[in-house]
């Protein structure tokens, strides 16, 4: 147990070791200076000027210093919280651009990861072996995960948006809210959420049930329910137990998923003009602001670490297999 | 007479065609008494295990029929079946290792099990059982990979037993288990027959030393038949097929070594059940078989409760 | 020829062998040119794991093992010599490939130069030294033969190479009676023609069949050591009584062995060293006189 | 994998039979790969039955499906169908790479730490655990921003190179129950070397499951692309469907009701990774006697 | 959590003055909102007036206001903040301020503010911080007089200043340092404008009007929407969805496609009802770097101009949204300063033939039969024209560039760097072709010339001269026409038509399209939008930077309510 969560943090502080050298690293390494297109960005014509700005900017961000010195800095102001600051929102620091878009994300991905992967597991559970839904559902299921992300979410878009009318396209709230605590905003802000989560939330489902479906089916076919039946139990104890085990891949699954899904949410919010971290990163991108795509980076890869890490945790709740100290090597 | 089979055919579908594992098994069963069914690797001894409480989804019966206590198994009829299973009859399966849900401890899943049946837990009851078969109190509150191979195997007898079933199953329970272990497990089977748990047993095994230590009466089998049916001693001192003589006269008992005395296994293998021969199953094998042979030999009682299906014997 | 001296193995479990268990501790024995040695024990007593170092397929922890003199390699020279039948025959051939293909990796490796007609022979005749119809086995897949075929087929393999050391480990374990004891007879055979087999299992029954002498395990540790009639006519050591008292007889009832309280039996694993009690008996007890 | 290729289907034939008896009456194996198969044919032959360039403007933009444009025109002229088919390629084309080498890296891996174990087994396995973890896309993001993507094969790389992680767990998983089987140390008793081992021994008893790695790469590899392409760090040259998408969706395709445009590109990607998903259970029905429908 | 900050309203605001505004504050009622989109990419980021380039919407406008506004139709200064001004000599100009103008803090706009905004360029880092070669010294020499000395007078660019610099005020700002004047945020803004910043959030700025504001009285302007919410869209599609789901008044995005919903019934409209539907902002420029071979030789660049099938990327590519530049490349406002003799006898059309006769005659050659032309050494020629990655429409129109010159036998293949690679091979000149824009409409085509013929040219050239076109007689012409006085039409005419002939000459850059100024509006809550239509105001409609001051200030004076 103590060695299981040793071992998973050397892990996640590799991860995250590796993840911040390789992010640092990159960009310092790529061709394009991101001072020189900031600067060409202010359009200014005299030569004299421009050269006082690069100077200017080039000490700002410390790409003066040797590389090594960078790197260091790099760490230590990571740990205070410093990502540095963003190149195409000059001057905003990247923490608080971030901090800005992360609710959204959040509020995005967690409902739907979650929702999709209950009733995804619900679902699959229930289809299995049960000939009519397993013939109905479990088409529609293949067909969901194999839809790209944004198809969908233009899809729905245009569907239940342009056409019907029924749903914004665009941004977090309506554009004549403030945002405040009553239940106007509160309606409002869900009315927005809900094309981009549903788009995540349907391609993830469709993943989750055939997962579960085909699980389940192992499961039923397992000594343990065979036993179950030859005690005449019925089939509903049956398929509880069934699933519970069946579900314990599914957590590992979801640990596993979690990178596909925030990529997925990125997508997703960049089609809706979501204002989480998608449309950011969309654009850090194509303003080439590294500090902004390193930050947002660093951000999903934490994220992600922290995920996992509670996946981890309910995992040895759930599954008594890896308090007993069995399961350490599938970890 | 607690329980009648007659004439039991039971088939699995294959690709290539019906594998006759059971192909007309005619037996009783006493009320108290403990049935040892023998027979080489593959003959339909666990087949006969599964038909009496719960066919896979490749079994098919086929024909004949099972009567426990006076009435007829619905044994073709999964959903039937179920009123019968656990109380009437019960199984301790081969695969007790694993029989036993990973995820929940044991004293829940009794409980959730006892319930669907319509049954509360007696506590104290079920802890007596369990004392008679040597389990400590606690392990209710642990899960099955907390147990021992023994543990788990003696925690399924006393869960499979627990309804207090006319009939019990009991397939190659012990052949995973070291001596000592299967030594303690026989014994508390014994036990639960003494007590009243279980009325009458069928008692699945290859090991006929085994076998001969717990069960009243021997039944062995060859190619999905009956061949000798009869009380253990008689089986053992006096068998009449010839198909039995030879399965003893391989056993190697402790201290009998190879330069003493040369034991011979029986030469040749069993049949295919996919299609069967015609007349005595063992013909083939047999060092005695005459031309009779080629018919089915009939399942005649030689002597009471002694039923040997030979023409020779 | 094969020698044991203090092998101990310990195996580490875990990321960087964060705990050990010591699953054979201290063990020597020898085994001469056509002599079969019995190793008994209950399941998890470190038979196998005996059997695997001297195949080298687990490296030994400490001690020795000199085969001939000298240490084993796990080498094309040394399987020439020493080959081992495991306890599975199921999983003892690549179910995806046909059975006989354990032959054609014997000559890829050993016998390249032979000529494929002469190795059809040489293959034939140790089909039928183990009494198997050549036409019956060969061109099937494992899952179209039986157990008792599968066995014989390993020791045909082992016959085609001319081996000086069997390690036969529960190589009846999955047989009922009467396969079973035609496997015994042909290891018999084998061993007049000056084969040494280390013949492990746990049921005493067949252990005593073949064996001259026989050792008792008992959580990685010999407990008991000597000759066949020896140790089953006359246990000396307590663990030995209570396996043998264990092992159901026909026609004879289990005699209650008394649980034995005292003793190296107290002394869970950790034996002294062994003592040699009578003539080529050795028993691990330091105080014989107070063992009931 | 070659190895492996060239002895398998010769010995296997007991296996096989059985399997393939199962393959040809599984529905849905037969229709996933008939679909698959289908949209590879219209691939490799569309471009050449239709002829010109798919970026090549046409005289009549934006008009809907009709006997000349069967999947109509882009604003600019361009004829649908035909950057159809030739997306088809593209994709295809990303799948067999991506999806090639996160399977081929997965297999060294997870062989090597497989079969190995001990420290190899630890440092890949931590190696893998690393890479797991990241989230691929956002590495594929940096990445492809930073360097660029200038062709299909360019990014079909990357992909294979960040997919990798759970194939190799998988196999590694899969390897090292192998590896305890006799049959494994019956090999070394032969002797046989390590490689050997792997590529004769082991691989062979999992090719269904290496062959159904990699379906599900090469699907994952395909989705991946496609949300590279729409985010806009797909190919520069070329026409793949993700980028079809990607041009849609940018020049307002379906605001502008040309639906015509945008579907088509979804729906190939959706029809392929699906069909590729659904042979793939049916590949498991067919190897796996407990899934398959009695 | 949204991030919003807190409404700053002017204390000076009367409460509830707003009659019909909604129960709910938080709420903007929607009749009295204006939407619109274009300029914002990314969440505001500062209100600092000295930052043009990345402050937030109507930073510079709206809320900080110039001295004078630019009618682009009239081609003249509006006073605004100023009430006149006027050159005293030939180097001194003085500056009459308008009486009564406050800052939103209540004290009042005077002299003092403008000479310190001037000051400021003083800064190195300042982008205006050029003015200071040829402006000697501010002087307030009144509360309302300023006056400037300068040691060359400028009158063009000196009028581009009047319109374009927004004033500071010098009682808030006066201790500011250097970074904080040019990277500050400036967070609740003092200044003088209609409207004030009520809130922002990632994806928006919401701006609300000062009722108090001076000009109401004072320029008899009434801006009609109370609030304005400029909204990051970020991307073109969803723009356009957002338009047609009517929560958009006013797009100026590009939107491909969009004549046809202006064709359509949705509602929406554009300044011209049909093709090019906008006016025009800007001119791209096809940009060859004249110090590599074959750039380097005039002959090549007016074959290569000659070779490019512009009107097919205006059809194809842009579906007619915007049109073809003249060969001038001067925006059609600017329409009085184009010499239609030197056009006629010197300027390029589109012609095939031509441009392949012309590199015939100027000894290139298709010698190995590839169907390409090769150097007059025989070398080949292969050139790379660079767009940035993503900007699909000059994606597209590189591509369509390339099939035409190979139609002339020029071999140019399209490549699509990152903007950043972009920037600095252009700014190193290390590239053979690029396509560029970056000279917006202003009161003066010196500002086309300076970026085509400004000398001398360096390693790093940054915003102008991107072909590194060296002629020391079109530059002196250029810094002549920098001197000419900005009403003196003939004498601007007569310098700019030589340059023309320069042009045309040597080709150092080829005018392709002329991008629109565009601005698609919803007319289910505004009206009254700026149209070629007989009575529509003329006034510019787009909300883009440095736009309010050319007319699209005067666009939100116009609006009328959908209702009435
Ligand atoms: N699912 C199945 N499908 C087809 N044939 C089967 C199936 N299960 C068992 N059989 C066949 O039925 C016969 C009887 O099998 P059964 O398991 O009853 O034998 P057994 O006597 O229990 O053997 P063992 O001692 O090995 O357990 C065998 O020939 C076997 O091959
Ligand atoms: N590879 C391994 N890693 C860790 N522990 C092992 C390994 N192999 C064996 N052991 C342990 O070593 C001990 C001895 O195992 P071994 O297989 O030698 O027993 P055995 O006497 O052959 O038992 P059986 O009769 O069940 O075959 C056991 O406790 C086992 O768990
Ligand atoms: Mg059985
Ligand atoms: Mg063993």
């Amino acid at each position: 147990m103590r060695r299981y969560f040793s071992r998973k943090l050397l892990i996640y502080g590799l991860t995250f070791f590796v993840a911040v050298t390789v992010n640092w690293l990159i960009p310092r390494f790529m061709p394009g200076d991101p001072v020189a297109s900031m600067v060409a960005r202010a359009n200014v014509a005299q030569p004299e000027a421009v050269e006082a700005m690069r100077a200017y900017y080039n000490d700002l961000f410390g790409f003066d210093q040797p590389l090594w010195q960078q790197y260091v800095n790099f760490w230590g102001a990571m740990f205070q919280g410093d990502f540095g600051i963003s190149i195409w929102l000059f001057p905003t620091p990247v923490s608080t651009v971030i901090n800005g878009a992360v609710p959204y994300t959040l509020g995005l991905i967690v409902p739907s990861v979650l929702l999709s992967w209950v009733v995804g597991n619900r679902f699959g559970a229930y289809a299995a072996r049960r000939k009519l839904l397993d013939n109905t559902v479990l088409p529609v299921g293949y067909v969901l995960t194999a839809m790209p992300y944004m198809w969908l979410a233009v899809l729905l878009a245009w569907a239940l948006g342009v056409i019907a009318g029924l749903f914004p396209v665009a941004g977090g709230y309506s554009f004549s809210m403030r945002p405040n605590w009553s239940w106007t905003f509160v309606l409002d802000l869900l009315h927005h959420w809900t094309l981009p989560f549903l788009s995540l939330f349907l391609v993830a489902l469709g993943g989750w049930a055939i997962g579960m479906r085909n699980m389940i089916i192992y499961e039923l076919e397992s000594d343990y329910s065979n036993y179950l039946s030859a005690l005449g139990a019925p089939a509903r104890l049956i398929r509880r137990y069934a699933f519970r085990n069946a579900v314990l891949p599914q957590i590992t699954g979801l640990a596993l998923q979690l990178g596909v899904l925030v990529a997925g949410a990125l997508v997703t919010e960049i089609v809706f003009a979501y204002p989480g971290l998608g449309s950011l990163i969309l654009k850090a991108i194509q303003n080439q602001d590294f500090f902004l795509l390193q930050g947002t980076f660093l951000f999903i890869v934490l994220g992600v670490l922290i995920a996992n890490f509670i996946i981890d945790i309910v995992y040895v709740v759930v599954d008594p297999r890896t308090r007993a100290g069995m399961a350490g090597a599938q970890a | 007479m607690s329980l009648q089979v007659s004439e039991l055919k039971v088939y699995y579908k294959t690709l290539k065609g019906e594998v006759r594992a059971l192909d007309g098994m005619t037996f009783e069963l006493g009320d108290g008494e403990i049935l040892g069914l023998v027979g080489e690797s593959g003959c339909g001894k666990s087949t006969l295990g599964k038909s009496l409480i719960r066919m896979d989804g490749r079994m098919r019966h086929v024909g004949g029929m099972v009567v426990l206590d006076g009435r007829e198994l619905p044994i073709g009829d999964d959903r039937a079946m179920n009123d019968f299973r656990f109380r009437e009859v019960s199984l301790i399966p081969q695969y007790a290792m694993s029989a036993l849900n990973p995820t929940r401890k044991l004293r829940r899943m009794v409980t959730e099990l006892l319930r669907s049946r319509g049954a509360e837990v007696d506590t104290a009851e079920l802890e007596r059982r369990m004392d008679q078969v040597g389990l400590p109190r606690e392990v209710l509150d642990r899960y099955p990979i907390e147990l021992s191979g023994g543990m788990k195997q003696r925690m399924v007898m006393v869960i499979s037993t627990l309804l207090d079933p006319s009939l019990l199953i009991a397939d190659e329970v012990t052949s995973a288990l070291d001596v000592s272990t299967q030594k303690a497990v026989a014994r508390a089977l014994l036990g639960f027959r003494e007590s009243g748990y279980v009325k009458s047993m069928i008692f699945v095994t290859h090991d006929i030393a085994l076998t001969h230590h717990i069960a009243d009466t021997i039944m062995v089998m060859y190619a999905g038949r009956l061949t000798e049916k009869a009380p253990a001693d008689a089986i053992v001192k006096a068998p009449r097929h010839p198909y039995t003589k030879m399965l003893l006269d391989s056993l190697p008992e402790v201290g009998v070594r190879h330069a003493d005395r040369r034991l011979e296994g029986i030469p040749g293998s069993p049949p295919s059940l996919l299609d069967p021969p015609a007349g005595c199953r063992f013909r083939a094998r047999c060092p005695i078989a005459g031309d009779e042979c080629a018919q089915d030999p009939p399942v005649a009682e030689l002597a009471p409760d002694h039923h040997v299906a030979c023409w020779k014997a | 020829m094969l020698r044991l001296d203090d092998v101990t193995k310990e195996f580490r479990i875990g990321a960087f062998g964060g705990k050990s268990v010591t699953a054979v501790r201290e063990v020597s024995f020898e085994v001469a040119p056509g002599e079969v040695v019995s190793l008994i024990g209950e399941s998890g007593s470190g038979k196998s794991t005996i059997g695997r170092m001297i195949l080298g397929l687990n490296p030994v922890t400490r001690g020795s093992i000199t085969f001939d003199g000298r240490p084993v390699r796990a080498d094309k020279e040394y399987y020439r010599h020493i080959q081992g039948i495991f306890q599975d025959p199921f999983s003892s051939f690549n179910p995806v490939f046909k059975a006989d293909r354990v032959y054609g990796m014997i000559k890829e490796t050993y016998y390249p130069a032979v000529p494929q007609a002469e190795w059809e022979e040489r293959v034939e005749a140790a089909l039928r030294d183990v009494r198997l119809n050549p036409g019956q086995v060969l061109g099937r897949y494992p899952h179209q033969l039986s157990g008792g075929q599968l066995q014989r087929l390993l020791i045909a393999r082992a016959l085609l190479l001319d081996i000086k050391l069997l390690v036969a480990d529960e190589i009846t374990s999955m047989l009922d009676a009467s396969t079973r004891i035609d496997v015994l007879n042909l290891l018999a055979e084998l061993k007049t023609r000056g084969l040494g087999v280390l013949y492990i299992t746990h049921d005493l029954s067949l252990g005593t069949y073949l064996a001259e002498r026989t050792m008792v395990l008992r959580r990685g540790s010999i407990v008991e050591m000597g000759l066949t009639g020896g140790v089953f006519g006359d246990p000396l050591h307590p663990y030995t009584r209570e396996l043998l008292s264990a092992v159901p007889r026909l026609n004879q009832a289990w005699d209650d062995a008394t649980p034995v309280d005292s003793c190296v039996y107290h002394e869970r694993g950790a034996t002294g060293a062994l003592i040699e009690a009578e003539p080529g008996h050795f028993v691990a007890c330091a105080r014989l006189d107070t063992c009931p | 994998m070659t190895a492996l290729q060239e002895t398998a289907p010769r010995e296997r034939e007991g296996v096989r039979r059985e399997a393939l008896h199962f393959a040809v009456r599984n529905a849905k194996l037969m229709t996933g790969f008939a679909i698959v198969v289908v949209l590879l044919v219209l691939g490799m032959v569309g471009p050449w039955l239709v002829g010109g360039a798919p970026n090549d403007y046409g005289t009549r933009p934006m008009s809907p499906p009709s006997a000349e444009h069967w999947l109509g025109t882009t604003t600019f002229g361009q004829d649908i169908f035909l950057q159809f088919v030739h997306g088809l390629r593209a994709t295809f084309l990303v799948g067999v790479i991506g999806g090639g080498i996160a399977a081929v890296i997965g297999m060294l891996v997870g062989f090597v730490a497989g079969y190995r174990g001990g420290a190899v087994d630890e440092v890949l396995n931590m190696l893998t655990n690393v890479i797991l973890v990241i989230p691929t896309l956002a590495v594929l993001l940096i990445i492809n921003a930073y360097l660029g993507i200038r062709s299909v094969a360019v990014q079909g790389l990357f992909i294979g190179l960040t997919q990798w992680p759970w194939a190799a767990r998988a196999i590694r998983a899969q390897t090292f129950s192998l590896r305890t089987r006799e049959f494994v140390d019956l090999a070394r008793m032969s002797g046989a070397g390590t490689w050997r081992i792997v590529s004769r021994e082991i691989a062979p008893n999992m090719s269904s499951y290496l062959f159904m790695t990699f379906i599900l790469l090469f699907g994952g590899a395909i989705l991946i692309a496609s949300s590279l392409d729409f985010i806009g760090l797909g190919p520069t040259e070329g026409v793949s469907l993700g980028l079809m998408l990607q041009n849609a969706n940018q020049w307002s395709a379906l605001q502008l009701g040309m639906w015509w445009w945008f579907v088509p590109p979804g729906a190939g990607i959706t029809a392929i990774v699906g069909a590729l998903y659904v042979a793939n259970v049916g590949l498991d029905e067919v190897f796996n006697p407990k899934l398959r429908e009695t | 959590t949204g991030g919003g900050s807190t409404p700053n309203a002017p204390a000076t605001q009367p409460q509830g003055q707003a009659g019909a505004a909604s129960a709910d504050p938080d709420q903007l009622p929607r009749n009295e909102t204006l939407y619109t989109t274009g300029t914002q990419w990314g969440p505001p980021l500062n209100y600092n007036p000295i930052r043009e380039w990345d402050s937030a919407v109507g930073t510079k406008g709206l809320v900080y206001e110039t001295l004078f506004h630019y009618d682009t139709n009239a081609a003249k200064l509006v006073p605004w903040l100023a009430e006149s001004g006027s050159w005293t000599d030939d180097t001194t100009y003085e500056l009459k301020l308008r009486q009564g103008v406050k800052w939103s803090d209540g004290q009042p706009f005077s002299a003092k503010d403008v000479v310190y905004t001037f000051e400021l360029g003083k800064m190195e880092t300042i982008p205006f911080h050029n003015l200071w070669n040829w402006l000697e010294s501010v002087k307030a020499t009144g509360d309302r007089t300023v006056t400037f000395t300068f040691s060359k007078a400028n009158y063009q660019e000196w009028d581009y200043m009047l319109y374009s610099r927004a004033m500071v005020p010098e009682h808030v700002w006066k201790d500011r340092s250097e970074k904080e004047v040019l990277d500050g945020t400036n967070d609740n803004p003092v200044a003088t404008g209609a409207y004030t910043f009520m809130s922002k959030d990632q994806d928006r700025v919401v701006l609300q009007r000062r009722d108090d504001w001076w000009g109401k009285a004072a320029l008899n302007l009434d801006p009609k929407p109370r609030y304005i919410v400029d909204i990051a869209t970020p991307s073109n599609e969803v723009a356009m969805g957002m338009l047609l789901q009517k929560g958009l008044d006013l797009s100026n995005n590009f939107l491909p496609g969009v004549a046809n919903l202006v064709q359509g019934n949705f509602g929406l409209t554009t300044y011209y009802k049909e093709p090019p539907y906008m006016l025009s902002a800007n001119t791209a420029w096809l940009v060859p770097n004249t110090t590599k071979k074959p750039m380097d030789d005039p002959a090549f660049r007016k074959a290569l101009a000659s070779s490019i099938d512009v009107k097919k990327i205006v059809e194809s590519v842009y579906g007619n949204l915007v049109k073809a530049s003249s060969p001038t490349g001067l925006l059609p406002q600017w329409d009085t300063y184009v010499d239609q003799n030197v056009v006629s006898s010197s300027g390029f059309t589109f012609d095939t033939g031509k441009a392949k006769k012309l590199l015939a005659d100027a000894g290139y050659k298709d010698g190995d039969g590839d169907g390409f032309v090769e150097n007059k050494d025989g070398s080949k020629i292969s050139l790379t024209l660079i767009v940035p990655s993503g900007w699909t429409d000059w994606m597209e129109s590189a591509r369509s560039i390339a099939a035409s010159a190979k139609a002339a036998g020029i071999q140019i293949t399209p490549d699509f760097p990152d903007f950043n690679a972009l920037v600095e091979k252009r700014t190193a000149g290390d590239f053979d072709l690029l396509i560029n824009n970056e000279r917006q409409l202003s009161n003066s085509p010196y500002t086309y010339y300076e970026y085509m013929f400004q000398l001398p040219v360096r390693k790093q050239q940054n915003t102008v001269n991107f072909a590194r076109y060296e002629n020391e007689k079109a530059w002196d012409l250029v810094q002549q026409l920098d001197q000419v006085k900005t009403d003196d039409t003939a004498g601007m005419q007569k310098i700019i038509s030589q340059l023309q002939q320069i042009h045309f000459d040597d080709m150092p850059i080829i005018p392709l399209w002329y991008n629109g100024l565009w601005a698609q509006h919803s007319t289910s809550v505004w009206k009254n939008w700026p149209s070629a239509e007989g009575s529509a105001p003329k006034t510019g409609a787009v909300m883009w930077r440095n736009w309010f001051e050319l007319g699209g200030f005067e666009t939100l004076t116009q609006l009328q309510p959908a209702g009435s």
